[in-house]
C-alpha cells in the first residue's frame, strides 16, 4: 500500500481511459509544497486526468503512505495550473501532517476527481463566501469562472488569523473582502457589504464552504434576501466514491451521501434556507 | 505479482472458476456486502468480472442508519458504524437488482432485518428476482435489534433460518458474527435450519477515541472493524468452521488485500471468498485480486480442479 | 513527542501516578503478561521504571507449552501459541519473582493452570509472596484445558473466582478473553465472585498458511492475535466493560505502541495499561509508552486527578 | 514504526551504554548492499557497537520499514570490519525480499548483537560445517578465530549451486572445501577430508550452522569419531532476545530459548550426539 504500490499515473489514466473506465487509485509526482501559514499547506502535483476534468468543489483523495493507515483523506482542489493540480489544507492531524513533509519529487497516491461540483450558469454574480480552510475549494470556483466572461465574481473569506487565501484567490475574482476571528465574522463581513451585493444587475448567488455553524448562518442571511445557495459539506468519509454509505447528511429526501451526491448542496435541499 | 504491472482492464479469460452452493462464480472472488454499491463502482471497472457481486444489505423499508460520523481509521484497518442504512427491499428490485443482471453480474443479495418478520419479507420479496443466491446478515454490529443479536445465539438462528427456509428454493448464504464465544455452534445451527454455505466474517466489534476531546469518534461509539488488520482473525474463524462441517459451502470474509491473502482462505478450506474493505481505499481492488488469485492458481492444479468442481481444500 | 528526540535514560520523576484496586503504579503504563522476563528485559531498561510488571503466567509444574513454530506475522500484528510455557510456580518463586521486588518493581503475578486445582495451587503458593497483585489468566487461547475455556463462562469462572478467592488477600485481578459473546456477563461473574479488578484483552484467536504448503504456519495451527491490529478491537472490550460495571478497576490491553494510544484507554474507562507486543520488536517500548503518556497527562490534569486517586475517567 | 522513528544508533548506543544498558532498536546506514548469488545477498551497515561487541554465531534482528511487518528477521553477522557489520542472506519472503533492495544511504532498523555466541578455546582445530545460508555466521567465525593465532580453521561447506561464500571465508581459514548439491552433501565432503582432519595434534571441534536435517547428520558424523560439535540453531521468533518464548528447542534439560540460551548448542545438550 505504499504509493509505489500503485501504479504511475499516467499509465492508470491511460489504461482506465482506454477501456472506458474512471482512473482508479494512482500515484502522482508532487511539484511543488509551501507552506502559506502556520500549519496550512499548499500541495501541488501533476495529473493530467484531474486537471483536465475537475469542477468547482470537486475533491481528491490523497493517501498516506502509511500502510497503518488505509482511509482516504478528502481534499479539496484549490487551482489547476496546466497539468498541475494544487490543495490547500490545514495540518490536523497523522495524515495531514504527513502531506505537510512532502517534497517536490516525492509521490503522493491520489483518487479522483470526486465529488458533485457546484452547479453554475453562464451569467450570475458569485459570492463565495468561505471559512478557514473552506477557502480551498472556493478558489478554485472563482477560477473555473473567471473562464465564463459574464459572471462576476465575489470572494467573501474568513480566517482565524492570517489572510492565506486573498491573494490566491484575488487572481480569479473580481473583488476580494476577508476578516479574521479578531475582527468579526463572514455574516459580518456580509452585512458590510451587502448594500454592493448587487453587480450590473446580475443574479447574485451565494456558493459556500466552511465549518458548519457558518454555512447555517450564511444559508439563512440568503435565504432571508431570497439569494440562492449552494453549499459545500465536510464529513468523515470511508471510501469518497459513493460506495459505502459512510458519509451521509440529512436532506429534505433523506439522507444523501456528502461525497457523491454532494458535496455540494442547496440550502433548500437540506433544508438549511 | 507486482501490483505495479496489473493493467486490470486487460481483457482476461478467468481460468479458474469456482461453485458455491451449487451457483458458478466466474472466479472464486467476490465484493463483500456494504463495500459495493453499483452506481459508484461500475465506473471503476467491469463489475460483471468479479467472481460474485455481495450488494448492501436490504431490508423490508429503507433504513436510516445510523448518526455521522460513520467511521474512524484503526491501524490497518477502519472502523465504521453505518447501520445498514439502505433505500429498501423495493427499490433495490427496481434499481440495483436488475442492473447488475443486465452486467451478467452473479449476484448475492444481503438480506437485512430487525426482526424475524423483517427477514421474511424481504426473502419473499427476492424468492421471485433474479438474485442468484441470498445472503441472510446475522451478524451487524451496528444495529440495535437483529443483526448481531440474532446471529450470536444458535436457538435463534435456528429459528430464523428454518422460518426462512421455506420461502425460497434460491441458494442461502448465513453471514456470521466473529463476535461469539463458539462460532461451530452457531455455524451448525445456521447448517441444522436449512442454510446451503456460510458467509465468515463480518465486523469485529471496535472503536476509537478522540484523544483531543476524550470521546468516541464514532457517533454510534462503537462500530465494526474490518480492513488488513482483521485477516488472521477471520482466517482462524473459516478454518474452525471448516474443521466442524467439512461440507458446507464457505465464503471466507476479511481483510482480503491481494491474491495471496486470499488463497490462504482457500488452503484454510473456503470455496470463495469476498473483498471488503479494501474496494474503500482502492476501487478496483476486487478485481485486481481476483487476477492475481486467478494468477496464483495456475501453479496449484489440484487446489484449483477442486474449487472448479466446488469442492474445496479441506 | 516525537520517539527520536526520546531518550528513555534520562532520569524521570513520574509525573503521574495511578492506583490499580489500591495498590500504587508509578505510571499507568504496565508491562503485559508473557512479553516480559527479567532476565531479558532488564538489559534494555530500568524494568523498576514501569508502572507495574506483569510476569509471564506461571502453573504449578513447569509446562513444556506447544510444539515450535509458535508465531507467524499478520498484518500490524502477530499470532502466537507459546502455550504457557513456564518453569512453575517454585522456579519463579526464587528467580523471577524476589529479583523483581529487590529492584523495587511493583509485581503483577500472572496465574495459569489446567484447572481450578491448579489455580488454587498456584493462588496458595503465591498468598505470602512479595507479589503486589495477582493477575488470574482465564483467556489463553493457546491450551487446551484451562485457559479460554474457563474464562468463556461466567458460571465456570464463578466458580473459580469464588473458590480462589479467600485464598489470598492480595488483589485479583481477572485476566478476560475476547474471544466471547458476551464480556459484560463474564466480567460480572468475576467481580460477583470476588474480583478486585479486571484486565482485558487476553489475545484474539486466528491463524495463518504458509501459501507455499498450504499448511498453518503455527504448529498449533491456530493462536493469539496481538499487536497493533487489534487496537480498537481491545478498546472497544474495555470501553463496553467500564459502560456495564462503572466501580470495578480495569487494565487495559491490546495494541499499544504510543502514549496516545495509552490515553484512548484511560478515556474509556481504564485505570491502566499494559504493553504486550510492542515490546517483542522495541524492548524499550513499555518505558517509552510510560514517558510519551506521562507528557501528555500533563494538559490533561483533571484526568491525571482522577487516575491519581485510583478513579477513572468513566 | 518507519526505520525515521527509532533513535539513530549513535545517540542511541551512547544513551544507553552510558545508562548501563544495552541499546534498544535503532536506525542504522546501510553502506553496501551486493547480490552474491541468485537470491542471495550481502548487506553491510555501520554500527560500532555491534562491530565491537559481536561474537561469532551472535545474529542481530534486522526490521521491515513497513509497518504491517513488525517481527524481528534474525540474521546471522557474516563479518565485521572497522565499524561495519555485514549479514548474508537469502530472500525467502517479503522481509528479506525488502532489505535486498536496500542501498547504500539507506537506513535499517537493527537490534543487537543477539544471542549466546559459540564456545571457543585458544588453540583448536575448528572445522566449520555449513549448509546454503549457515555459512554466513561461520565466516564470522573463522573471522574472529583468526585472530587467535593457535588457532586452526577449515570451512566445510555445502551449496545448492553456487560457492558464494568461499572466497569471503578464504579470506579467514586455513582451508576451504566445498560442495553443492548436485556433487553431494557436507558428511560426504567431511568423509573425504576426514584423513587430514587431524591438524598439527590440535583438538578437532566442530561448529556448524545449517539445515536441521544437515546438522543432525554432522552431529552424529562427529559423536561416532569423538569429535566436540556445537550447532547455531533457527526458530521462528517473537523477539529475538529471550522475552517472548516463541523460539525454543528441545534438550536434555527441557525446551530452551533458541535466541537467548542459544542459537548455539552442544550436540549433547540438544541429545542429538
Ligand atoms: C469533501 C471534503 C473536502 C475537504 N477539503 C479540505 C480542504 O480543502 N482543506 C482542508 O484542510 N481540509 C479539507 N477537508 C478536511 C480534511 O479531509 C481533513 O482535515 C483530513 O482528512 C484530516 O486528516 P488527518 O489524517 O490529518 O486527520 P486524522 O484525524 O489523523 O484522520 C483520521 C481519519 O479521519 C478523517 N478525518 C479527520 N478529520 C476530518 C474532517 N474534518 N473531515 C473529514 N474527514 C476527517 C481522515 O480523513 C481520516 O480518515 C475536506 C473534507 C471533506 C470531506
Ligand atoms: C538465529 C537465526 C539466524 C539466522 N541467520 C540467517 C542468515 O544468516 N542468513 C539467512 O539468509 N537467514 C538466516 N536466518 C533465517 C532468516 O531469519 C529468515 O529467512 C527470515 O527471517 C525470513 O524473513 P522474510 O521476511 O523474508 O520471510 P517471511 O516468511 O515473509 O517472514 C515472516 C516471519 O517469519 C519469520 N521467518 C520466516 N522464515 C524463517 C526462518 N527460516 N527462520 C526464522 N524465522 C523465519 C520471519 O522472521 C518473519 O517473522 C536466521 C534465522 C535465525 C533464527
Ligand atoms: C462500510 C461497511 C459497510 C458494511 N455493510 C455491510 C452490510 O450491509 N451487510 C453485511 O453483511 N456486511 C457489511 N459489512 C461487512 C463486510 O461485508 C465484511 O464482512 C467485513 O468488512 C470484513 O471484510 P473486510 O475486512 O474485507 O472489509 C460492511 C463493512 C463495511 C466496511
Ligand atoms: C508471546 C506472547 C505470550 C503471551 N503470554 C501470556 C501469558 O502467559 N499470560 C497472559 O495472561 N497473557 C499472555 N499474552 C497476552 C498478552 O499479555 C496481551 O494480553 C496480548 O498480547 C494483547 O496485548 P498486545 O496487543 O499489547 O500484545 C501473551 C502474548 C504474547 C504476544
Ligand atoms: S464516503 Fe463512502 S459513500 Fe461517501
Ligand atoms: S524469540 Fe522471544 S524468547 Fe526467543
Amino acid at each position: 500500500m505504499s504509493p509505489s504500490s500503485f501504479i504511475p499515473t499516467a499509465r492508470a489514466v491511460e489504461q482506465a481511459t482506454a477501456a472506458g473506465y474512471f482512473p482508479g487509485r494512482r500515484s502522482v509526482e508532487i511539484t511543488d509544497n509551501q507552506r502559506l501559514d502556520e500549519g496550512v499547506y499548499r500541495l501541488t502535483f501533476r495529473d493530467p486526468y484531474i486537471a483536465a476534468h475537475a469542477k468547482a468543489a470537486q475533491f481528491v483523495n490523497l493517501f498516506s503512505s502509511d500502510p497503518l493507515k488505509l482511509m482516504p483523506r478528502p481534499l479539496g482542489i484549490s487551482e489547476v495550473n496546466g497539468e498541475e493540480v494544487s490543495l490547500i489544507f490545514a495540518v490536523v492531524g497523522k495524515g495531514t501532517d504527513e502531506f505537510s513533509h512532502l517534497r517536490a519529487g516525492d509521490t503522493v497516491d491520489v483518487l479522483g476527481p470526486l465529488g458533485k461540483p457546484f452547479r453554475l450558469q453562464d451569467d450570475a454574480h458569485y459570492v463565495l463566501v468561505g471559512g478557514g480552510l473552506g477557502a480551498p475549494p472556493l478558489i478554485f470556483t472563482a477560477q473555473q469562472l473567471a473562464q465564463r466572461p459574464d459572471c462576476k465574481v465575489s470572494a467573501v473569506f474568513g480566517y482565524r488569523s492570517t489572510r492565506f487565501a486573498d491573494d490566491l484567490v484575488g487572481k480569479y475574482a473580481n473583488r476580494v473582502e476577508s476578516i479574521t476571528n479578531a475582527e468579526g465574522n463572514v455574516v459580518d463581513l456580509l452585512n458590510q457589504i451587502e448594500d454592493s451585493i448587487n453587480v450590473d444587475g446580475l443574479t447574485t448567488v451565494i456558493l459556500s464552504c466552511g465549518p458548519t455553524p457558518m454555512m447555517k448562518a450564511v444559508a439563512s442571511w440568503a435565504q432571508r434576501r431570497g439569494i440562492g445557495c449552494q453549499l459545500s459539506l465536510e464529513e468523515r468519509m470511508g471510501c469518497g466514491y459513493g460506495t459505502c454509505v459512510v458519509c451521509v447528511v440529512d436532506t429534505l429526501e433523506g439522507r444523501k451521501k456528502v461525497c457523491a451526491d454532494g458535496p455540494v448542496f442547496t440550502a433548500e435541499e437540506l433544508g438549511w434556507a | 505479482m507486482g501490483i505495479m504491472s496489473m493493467n486490470v482492464y486487460e481483457p482476461h479469460e478467468w481460468k479458474h472458476g469456482t461453485k458455491v452452493a451449487g451457483v458458478p462464480w466466474k472466479n472464486p472472488v467476490g465484493t463483500a456486502s456494504g463495500t459495493f454499491q453499483l452506481a459508484a463502482c461500475r465506473w471503476f471497472y467491469d463489475v460483471s468480472q468479479m467472481g460474485a457481486i455481495s450488494t448492501k444489505g436490504v431490508s423490508p423499508v429503507p433504513w436510516e442508519g445510523n448518526p455521522t460520523p460513520r467511521t474512524a481509521e484503526s491501524p490497518a484497518g477502519m472502523v465504521n458504524a453505518v447501520g445498514l442504512q439502505n433505500p429498501g427491499v423495493d427499490h433495490y428490485l427496481v434499481d440495483e437488482l436488475p442492473k447488475l443482471k443486465e452486467l451478467g453480474a452473479t449476484v448475492v443479495t444481503n438480506v437485512a432485518g430487525h426482526s424475524d418478520d423483517d427477514y421474511a419479507e424481504v426473502v419473499e420479496k427476492l424468492a421471485d428476482s433474479p438474485a442468484d443466491m441470498l445472503e441472510i446478515n446475522v451478524s451487524c454490529p451496528n444495529v440495535s435489534h437483529g443483526g448481531m443479536s440474532v446471529g450470536s445465539d444458535p436457538k435463534t438462528l435456528h429459528r430464523l433460518i428454518s422460518r426462512l427456509r421455506p420461502i425460497t428454493d434460491k441458494p442461502m448464504v448465513v453471514k456470521l458474527s466473529p463476535n461469539v464465544t463458539d462460532i461451530v455452534s452457531i455455524a451448525k445451527a445456521a447448517v441444522d435450519a436449512g442454510a446451503d454455505a456460510l458467509s465468515l466474517i463480518n465486523t469485529l466489534v471496535g472503536m476509537r477515541i478522540d484523544i483531543r476531546t476524550g470521546e468516541p469518534i464514532i457517533a454510534n461509539r462503537t462500530g465494526g472493524v474490518s480492513g488488513p488488520a482483521i485477516f488472521p482473525i477471520a482466517l482462524g474463524f473459516v478454518w474452525r468452521v471448516r474443521q466442524a462441517l467439512p461440507d458446507i459451502p464457505i465464503i471466507g470474509i476479511g481483510g482480503i488485500d491481494s491474491g495471496e491473502k486470499a488463497l490462504e482462505y482457500l488452503y484454510a478450506g473456503a470455496n470463495a471468498v469476498e473483498v471488503g474493505a479494501a474496494a474503500l481505499y482502492d476501487p478496483t481492488a476486487p478485481l485486481r485480486i481476483a487476477r492475481e488469485l486467478d494468477d496464483l492458481l495456475d501453479s496449484r492444479p489440484q487446489l484449483a480442479a477442486k474449487l472448479a468442481q466446488g469442492q474445496t481444500w479441506r
